[in-house]
């Protein structure tokens, strides 16, 4: 594995989350989703640490990952509450502010 | 008291007066105070003007005094003051005695008016005097325009003192725009002057083309206000307002002082030859067309008023022919004689009650100095030898022919006639005859209305064999010569009278007067101004209202609508779903992604 | 303890605060109302501390640098907090009685990382600091669970999850970008990038970074959870969200850009640009058929957000100043109007433009209130707004950004629009309900102070600006 | 008194702030208040016209006070002979203004608030002597006719069409509220232009300065003052009602209140002329000699347009507003002429249009409130019963025609007389010729409304002018006749200071006079 295979698959992941926090109508692939792009930050973070040396990458993931948990833990408890006020977790429900 | 004082209290005694019923409300709601308020006012400045003009004849020099009135870099652009001299000093006199008479007959006169209207009639009167004197001591064209407009608008609030009477209200309003519309070319006048010569003076050196413009331009301001054809539509108007209203303004001054304009800038005119062959031209059709149109006159103000047209147009036929002393001349002695016809004729209505001459008949039993008053009135317009009319109206012939004869002179000649056949036909219908039923009971009326008749008669007979005395004042010549000319206008107007009697002494009809009656009633001049009016300006100005509400406005009101439009469709892209709101972000993101990668 | 410790006293007093708050709640026995009342008392005393103690200085490694710049921050934060406190105090005890103290303390914790933004100079720092901003932000959002006014839906879970949903795809992007950043040096300093030329990698990740912080501005295109968030949101919350995190996003952005990015300002000036000009647009033209206040003042905070970044994209001292006066005054102007919309909205049972009808006569100083702070956010002379906008276009022209102080000039106006629109049915509208309107003791002081000011800095701004300035200045001069 | 001019500024707004105490239920403590507010200033000015040396000219009576010194604001006051002149118009339009008003009949209390905070905004523009200042006052004159309009004027339906006819679906033309928006909407797009013109001078002037009087001895380069006319010309102009920028004026006038509409035509819409005059002639004087002939053309459009539209309404409010819109062209057609009669003349007009459209808008007011119409076609013969009234609208629509013996007459005059001196000497004939169209429907309407039989039913009891009422009429009746026959009154203060500026003028402008 080289760098440049590194970036361009953290690129894809990247794209991939991208795509689903755009598309997914369902709460959790949408966390999923955010996830992933997350992670695709995390792995890009880790391999600029392996090629190119230093302890800014890998002290970076362990704080991206805090990050992301607390996130994601609160993003669940909202879709707790969306189930509880819809019934379901699809997140179309979701749209009753006036436009 | 100076010369210059004197003017000024001349001047500004009616505008003292004037102003005091207008502070004063209570003395003018009551009436009759009001009059005397107003006669005491204009018998001073009379006095004032009459002593200056002894005084003249007593050897004084002509004065001139002038005070800055509007500043222009700290120089006077415009100046007012008071120009005393052979043409102003006269004509002072000649407007305060025939305003003064006026004045005491419409006392009685206006006797029946409620006593606010009643006060507010003199207070009208004594702004008009104020603004006539205003005219005639201006010692620049500024000055004159300015007093123009005043006597403009005391004219218009006099026509329409009858406010009530729709017929007065309008022509009241058409007065005053058809000469507003004549004025324009007074103010553009004085523009053109203005910017060639930097002054409003009447002597200012200028060159011939600067003064034919200007002379042109003013000259269009006194076919307006001096009732030439074809602007004089107003004039048989006016007489919707009081009779001594009539006598006063729309007769013997006011009118006037379109002919008094050109003879005061008789230096600039006197540059312009084209101009005055205009002049020559309108003032005779004006003559003929307005006489013959008296002729069929059923009113007889309005008959009067025809025949104010008619003499006017004489004047300015004069003025044209570059004799400027002729004009004036004639404009003192008309003053006279038609004031004093239209009060006789303001008696006789006041007598019975109506204008209309079929009303009236055998009058001469009933108002012997009325009578007397209008037979030496209508001898004196009709030109008969001896009478005042007759050597001004002689000197105006003699001047045409003298500048060749021609077609305007025999124009003229055929007016002296006409004047004389219109007149006869008033004289026999109202005065002779069998006494009509409304004037069963007609009675004269006070002595305010009689005193003033009297007054008035003497010049309206004697001011003829002033004109000699009045030319020295004005530096004109004059010579009472026996020619052609004299000649034929005694024949015309002798000659107009038998007509009359052979006419209308058998109650018969004039002839041609069925087609002047049909021309009268198309009056295809008046027409075609109010299409002029309807079309022309009140056309395009629902257009200009209609473009300006649903085109320009509709413009603006289109941006508003656009912006609100456009954030209205704008917000449906705001779908409110959380995935679309993603998208957002992850494009936003890729755009800037781009535009790091592409700078 | 070592010395330089103390410059992070005024964040240890608020995280303190956070705890005590909690601590007592656990306990049991005091009120909400007087937990309310002792947060904002805390904020007071942590505010008036920020005047007594000596808070400047420098952290070891250059990570925290601490002077004018960082205090200007953080007392515009407790301010801020305070207001929201005060503010918030009646709605809770009345419509979530039994989950005060979380409220509370998360908007302390909330606050507590806002503090730490301004001054910090390492990427580490940064980012945790402005998580610590972010993330109880997705709480307090939907913390109107299932209430909220009467006969409006129950929006409050949807408004967090708008705002969690954005929030988290930007930070994922914003720590792509970090990771291509500090890959190219490898080091979490935030200048670490070499001056002249970085590659085009750490390029797409600089202004990666640049629209994920962008979110917490509500700049467009980052922009669309800020209308339905405010209207689902409580509203006095709402009143803090609206202008606490959009300082604290100026912060951070002004540390990144100004400080760490300075020689790259090629790279994101343009970028800072297009962000101003996209948000002044759509903010502006978006706000015109809003009927529902909130959403309105929603989007008339993005149009604000654009005005704040044209500053910034001067990148000159003067810029910096003059969006520092900017967002000071946005955060007394904007708290005031949606405290206002608040107060009336509980008596009216609704945030619509309709309920506001008749406002100026049922309670004539919240009417008046209301008008002063709409007038502000136009641009109006003699209110504060007027100064801000008009020292921004001028910086910015100074700094040659003449087009789009134009294109802020004519949106001003547009502007004008839907804030005449506002005091349209606060003044003139004639309502269906005439009972007054009263606001509560809490938050008439709240309206009060930013009423005062407001008013007061709009006749007299020059202290205001003089205190900007020398902040900014302190900022470039590195301190 | 060193700090006169503050004084006379300050007064309203003191008052204001007084009434900010005052229950609103004290009704008559509002409204002497007011008064006084008004008075003072009023007095004010006429000590300022006491104390100005005419002999001296220049700027008089300075009084400096910092505001954001660190931005170059400073609020300077001073006044030339313009601002003498404008100052005792506004004074003399807030006091009969509030007495005409005296029976405002809802929340009276922020009514006069807001008159009171206007009318010190049109006193500072007129005395401020850094650019800054003056667009603040600018700002504080223009922005409380929204409230004004919006809270106490009245609508009516104006019937959809033309070709944009489906923007009625969106707007209720003709209500207040729309009246109210166009208008601050319009004027504001002005205020944008100015404060873009403003960032153009103060950053090209080297100093950094707002300050008035540097600005104008700084020569700015060609293509800079080429940018800033335009937008000074069209950014004052709207509130002058620069055609195709007039069309709130009409709405605008024709909704607002008796009082507002007395302020705003008589006072406010001068802002707009005097900005022109005051920023545009003078601080960037080769591009306004280059404009010069496109703003004369404007305002003949102005003037002739003005005077045909307004010939066309048959609502009394819109004749009137109308006849503003060509009155303030002829105003527009003075500043263009760049020379000392057409300037003189201009400020003459402002006072003369001031005093005769507030008079205007008074008696309006007063017809309206008894009758409670505004269409002509529903009046008659009112001057048998309101003679008071018939006698001064007659004075005032003299005026408007420029009838000698009236403020009206001098100052078209010399307005004419310029443009007539000037490089385009044909703008005075549209200009005459929009007289006569004035002579024409104003005497129209004078007509149809005071003359004809007396009227029946509902009219016949209509009262005449009552107590307070009489103050309006009666001194801007009077104005109106003293400044027709004694012109002087004024015009020394005028001429002094168009003098100043004219002088030094040419150095400046012939340097580089021609195309962009």
């Amino acid at each position: 594995m080289t760098l440049s295979l590194c970036i361009l698959l953290a690129s894809a992941l990247l794209a991939i989350g991208a795509y689903g926090v755009a598309t997914r109508k369902e709460a959790v692939p949408l966390l999923l989703s955010v996830e992933l792009m997350a992670n695709a930050a995390n792995i890009l973070f880790a391999s600029f640490g392996h090629f190119r040396g230093g302890p800014a990458g890998q002290i970076f993931v362990l704080f991206a990952l805090a990050i992301t948990v607390a996130e994601v833990a609160v993003g669940l408890a909202l879709v707790m509450l969306i189930y509880r006020r819809h019934g379901d977790t699809a997140l179309d429900l979701a749209s009753e502010a006036r436009q | 008291m100076s010369p210059i004082t004197l003017a000024v209290v001349a001047t500004l005694a009616p505008a003292a007066t004037a102003l005091l019923l207008l502070v004063l409300f209570p003395l003018r709601h009551r009436g009759m105070p009001a009059a005397w308020v107003t006669l005491l006012g204009s018998a001073i400045s009379l006095a004032a003007s009459c002593k200056l003009l002894v005084d003249r004849i007593g050897g004084a020099a002509d004065e001139r005094a002038v005070v800055p009135w509007i500043e222009e870099r700290g120089r006077a652009m415009a100046e007012i003051g008071v120009q005393l001299d052979g043409v102003s000093l006269p004509m002072l006199v000649i407007v305060g005695v025939v305003a003064l008479c006026v004045q005491l007959f419409s006392v009685a006169y206006m006797h029946d008016e409620p006593p606010r209207a009643f006060g507010r009639y003199f207070t009208l009167h004594a702004l008009f005097l104020f603004s006539m004197n205003v005219v005639v001591v201006a010692p620049n064209l500024l000055q004159l325009f300015a007093g123009w407009e005043l006597v403009g608008l005391t004219s218009y609030l006099l026509i329409g003192f009858y406010f009530a009477k729709p017929s007065a209200a309008q022509a009241a309003v058409k007065a005053f725009w058809m000469t507003k519309l004549a004025d324009m070319g007074f103010l553009f006048g004085l523009l053109v002057l203005y910017v060639n010569t930097g002054s409003f003076e009447w002597t200012a050196p200028t060159s011939t083309v600067v003064a034919t413009w200007v002379s042109a331009l003013l000259f269009v301001a006194v076919v307006g206000k001096s009732a030439q054809f074809p602007l004089h539509i107003w004039l048989p108007d006016a007489m919707e307002g009081p009779t001594p209203v009539s006598a006063l303004l729309h007769a013997a001054t006011m009118v006037a002082a379109g002919v008094f304009l050109v003879v005061r800038a008789d230096p600039l005119f006197a540059q312009a030859p084209a101009t005055r062959e205009v002049m020559l031209w309108i003032g005779a059709v004006t003559a003929v067309f307005a006489a013959g149109l008296a002729l069929v006159q059923r009113d007889i103000k309005k008959v009067l008023a025809f025949s104010t047209c008619s003499q006017l147009g004489y004047m300015v036929a004069a003025l044209g022919a570059g004799n400027a002393f002729a004009g004036f001349f004639h404009l003192g002695t008309h003053a006279f004689f038609k004031a004093l016809l239209f009060l006789a004729a303001g008696s006789v209505i006041h007598a019975v009650h109506s204008n209309d001459l079929g009303d009236m008949g055998g009058l001469r039993k009933r108002l012997p100095i009325t009578t007397a008053a209008f037979v030496i009135g209508a001898l004196s317009l009709a030109g008969v030898p001896g009478f005042a009319g007759f050597f001004s109206k002689d000197l105006v012939l003699t001047a045409l022919e003298g500048r060749g004869g021609g077609a305007p002179w025999v124009m003229l000649l055929a007016a002296a006639f006409l004047t004389a056949f219109y007149m006869g036909r008033v004289l026999i219908k109202a005065f002779w005859g069998e006494l009509s039923q409304k004037a069963e009971h007609a009675h004269e009326g006070g002595l305010s209305m009689t005193g003033p008749l009297v007054v008035l008669m003497i010049p309206s007979f004697a001011s003829g064999f002033l004109g000699g005395w009045l030319a020295g004042q004005v530096k004109a010549e004059y010579h009472l010569h026996l020619g052609l000319t004299p000649v034929l206008a005694s024949v015309m107007a002798v000659a107009g009278l038998v007509a009359a009697v052979v006419v209308f002494g058998r109650g018969g009809q004039a002839p041609g007067a069925r087609i002047l009656e049909k021309l009268d009633a198309w009056s295809l001049v008046d027409r075609t101004w109010a299409t002029a009016y309807r079309l022309g300006l009140l056309g395009v100005a629902s257009i200009a209202g209609w473009i300006d509400r649903y085109v320009i406005d509709g413009l603006m009101n289109l941006t508003g609508w656009s912006a609100i439009e456009g954030g209205a469709s704008a917000r449906r892209l705001q779908t409110g779903l959380v995935r679309d709101y993603a998208l957002l972000v992850v494009v936003g993101v890729v755009v800037l992604a781009l535009m790091g990668v592409l700078r | 303890m070592n010395a330089w410790l103390q410059i992070f006293a005024l964040d240890f007093l608020v995280a303190g605060a956070a705890l005590v708050v909690l601590g007592l709640d656990a306990v049991g026995s005091v009120s909400g109302r007087v937990l309310g009342w002792l947060t904002a008392g805390l904020l007071g005393a942590t505010l008036a501390a920020s005047f007594v103690l000596e808070l400047s200085g420098t952290a070891p490694h250059g990570v925290y640098v601490s002077g004018a710049w960082v205090l200007f921050f953080k007392r515009l934060f407790l301010i801020a907090g305070i207001l929201a406190v005060l503010g918030s105090i009646d709605w809770l005890a009345e419509r979530t009685p039994r989950r005060q103290a979380e409220y509370y303390a998360l908007m302390l914790f909330s606050l507590s990382g806002m503090m730490l933004l301004p001054g910090a100079r390492d990427w580490v720092l940064l980012l945790v600091a402005f998580e610590l901003m972010g993330v109880p932000l997705y709480v307090l959002a939907a913390y109107a669970k299932t209430d909220g006014p009467a006969g409006e839906p129950k929006l409050g879970p949807e408004a967090g999850l708008k705002l969690f949903v954005t929030g988290s795809a930007s930070s994922a992007f914003t720590l792509f970008g970090l990771a291509l950043v500090i890959g190219t040096t490898g080091e979490t300093r935030l200048s670490a990038l070499p001056e002249g030329g970085p590659s085009p990698l750490a390029a797409v990740g600089m202004l990666l970074v640049l629209g994920g912080m962008s979110f917490k501005l509500g700049a467009v295109p980052f922009h669309m959870w800020v209308p339905d968030t405010y209207q689902g949101a409580p509203t006095p919350f709402v009143a803090f969200l609206s202008v606490a995190p959009k300082a604290g996003g100026l912060a951070a952005l002004s540390v990144v850009l100004l400080s760490g990015w300075a020689p790259q300002a090629t790279i994101w000036a343009p970028a800072v640009v297009a962000l101003s000009a996209a948000s002044m647009v759509v903010g502006n033209v978006f706000a015109v058929p809003q009927t529902d206040v909130r959403r309105l003042l929603g989007f008339s905070g993005i149009a604000q957000i654009g005005y704040v970044l044209i500053a910034l994209g001067a990148g000159t001292t003067e810029g910096l100043a003059m969006a520092l006066f900017f967002i000071a005054t946005y955060v007394f102007t904007n708290v005031g109007a949606f405290l206002v919309v608040h107060a009336a909205a509980q008596r009216s049972g609704g945030h619509e433009l309709s309920n506001l009808a008749g406002l100026s006569r049922r309670s004539p100083w919240l009417g008046a209130a209301l008008l002063v702070f709409l007038l502000s956010l136009a641009g109006i002379p003699f209110v504060v707004g007027f100064w801000a906008k008009l020292f921004v276009f001028l910086a910015a022209w100074r700094a040659g950004l003449t087009g789009l102080v134009v294109a802020g000039v004519v949106l001003a106006v547009l502007g004008l629009f839907y804030y005449l629109s506002v005091a349209r049915s606060t003044f003139m509208a004639d309502g269906t309900q005439a009972e007054p309107v009263r606001a509560s003791p809490a938050l008439s002081a709240a309206i009060a102070v930013c009423l005062v000011a407001v008013l007061g800095l709009g006749l007299w701004p020059a202290p205001l600006v003089e205190v900007a300035s020398r902040a900014a200045t302190a900022f470039m001069q590195g301190q | 008194m060193s700090h006169l001019l503050a004084i006379t500024v300050a007064a309203p707004a003191i008052a204001a702030a007084v009434l900010l105490a005052i229950p609103a239920t004290a009704r008559t403590a509002i409204r002497v208040v007011s008064l006084v507010g008004a008075t003072v200033s009023f007095l004010g000015s006429l000590q300022v016209a006491a104390l100005y040396d005419r002999g001296q000219g220049g700027l008089q009576l300075l009084d400096s006070f910092p505001v954001v010194p660190s931005m170059g604001i400073y609020l300077k006051l001073a006044v030339d002979g313009w601002g003498v002149a404008l100052l005792i118009l506004t004074g003399v339009i807030i006091v009969t203004g509030v007495l005409a008003s005296w029976s405002v009949g809802k929340r009276d209390k922020e009514f006069f608030l807001l008159l009171l905070v206007l009318v010190a905004g049109v006193f500072g523009v007129f005395v401020a002597q850094d650019l800054f200042v003056f667009f603040l006052f600018y700002e504080i004159a223009v922005l409380p006719m929204y409230l004004l309009i919006g809270i106490w004027g009245s609508s009516h339906q104006v019937p959809a069409g033309g070709p944009f006819k489906f923007v009625w679906k969106r707007f209720e033309v003709g209500s207040k509220e729309y009246a109210a928006m166009k208008l601050t909407l319009m004027l504001l797009v002005g205020s944008a232009a100015i404060l873009v013109a403003m960032f153009l001078l103060w950053g090209h002037s080297g100093a950094r300065t707002f300050d008035l009087q540097v600005l104008e001895g700084t020569k700015f380069p060609i293509h800079i003052q080429h940018l800033v006319f335009p937008l000074v010309w069209l950014g004052f102009g709207s509130l002058a009602g620069v055609f195709p920028f007039h069309t709130w004026s009409p709405d605008g006038h024709a909704s607002a209140p008796t009082a507002v509409s007395m302020l705003h035509a008589g006072v406010l819409m001068k802002l707009g002329a005097f900005g022109v005059l005051r920023i545009g002639m003078v601080l960037v004087p080769d591009a306004a000699q280059w404009w010069a002939p496109i703003v004369g053309a404007v305002a003949v459009i102005n003037v002739l347009y003005g005077a045909l539209c307004a010939a066309s309404q048959k609502d009394l409010k819109y004749i009137v507003a109308y006849s503003s819109v060509s009155h303030m062209g002829v105003v527009m057609l003075g500043v263009a002429t760049v020379n000392a009669a057409g300037w003189n003349g201009a400020v003459y007009q402002m006072v003369a249009h001031g005093i005769m459209t507030g008079l205007f808008f008074a008696l309006v007011g007063l017809v309206y409130e008894r009758a409670h119409t505004r269409a002509i076609a529903k009046m008659g013969g009112f001057a048998h019963v309101m003679p008071v009234v018939a006698g001064f609208f007659t004075l005032a629509c003299l005026s408007s025609l420029g009838l000698p013996g009236t403020a009206g007459f001098v100052a078209e005059f010399m307005v004419f007389a310029g443009a007539a001196k000037g490089a385009s000497a044909w703008w005075a004939i549209p200009g005459v010729l929009g007289a006569f169209v004035t002579a024409v429907y104003v005497l129209r309407a004078c007509k149809a409304i005071f003359w004809g039989p007396a009227p029946q039913g509902e009219y016949a009891q209509l009262q005449d002018v009552q107590r307070t009422e009489w103050a309006a009429p009666l001194v801007l009746g009077s104005l109106l006749v003293v400044f027709g026959f004694w012109p002087r009154l004024l015009l020394d203060f005028i001429d002094v200071a168009s003098q100043g500026y004219l002088t030094r003028l040419p150095a400046l402008a012939l340097a580089q006079l021609g195309a962009p």
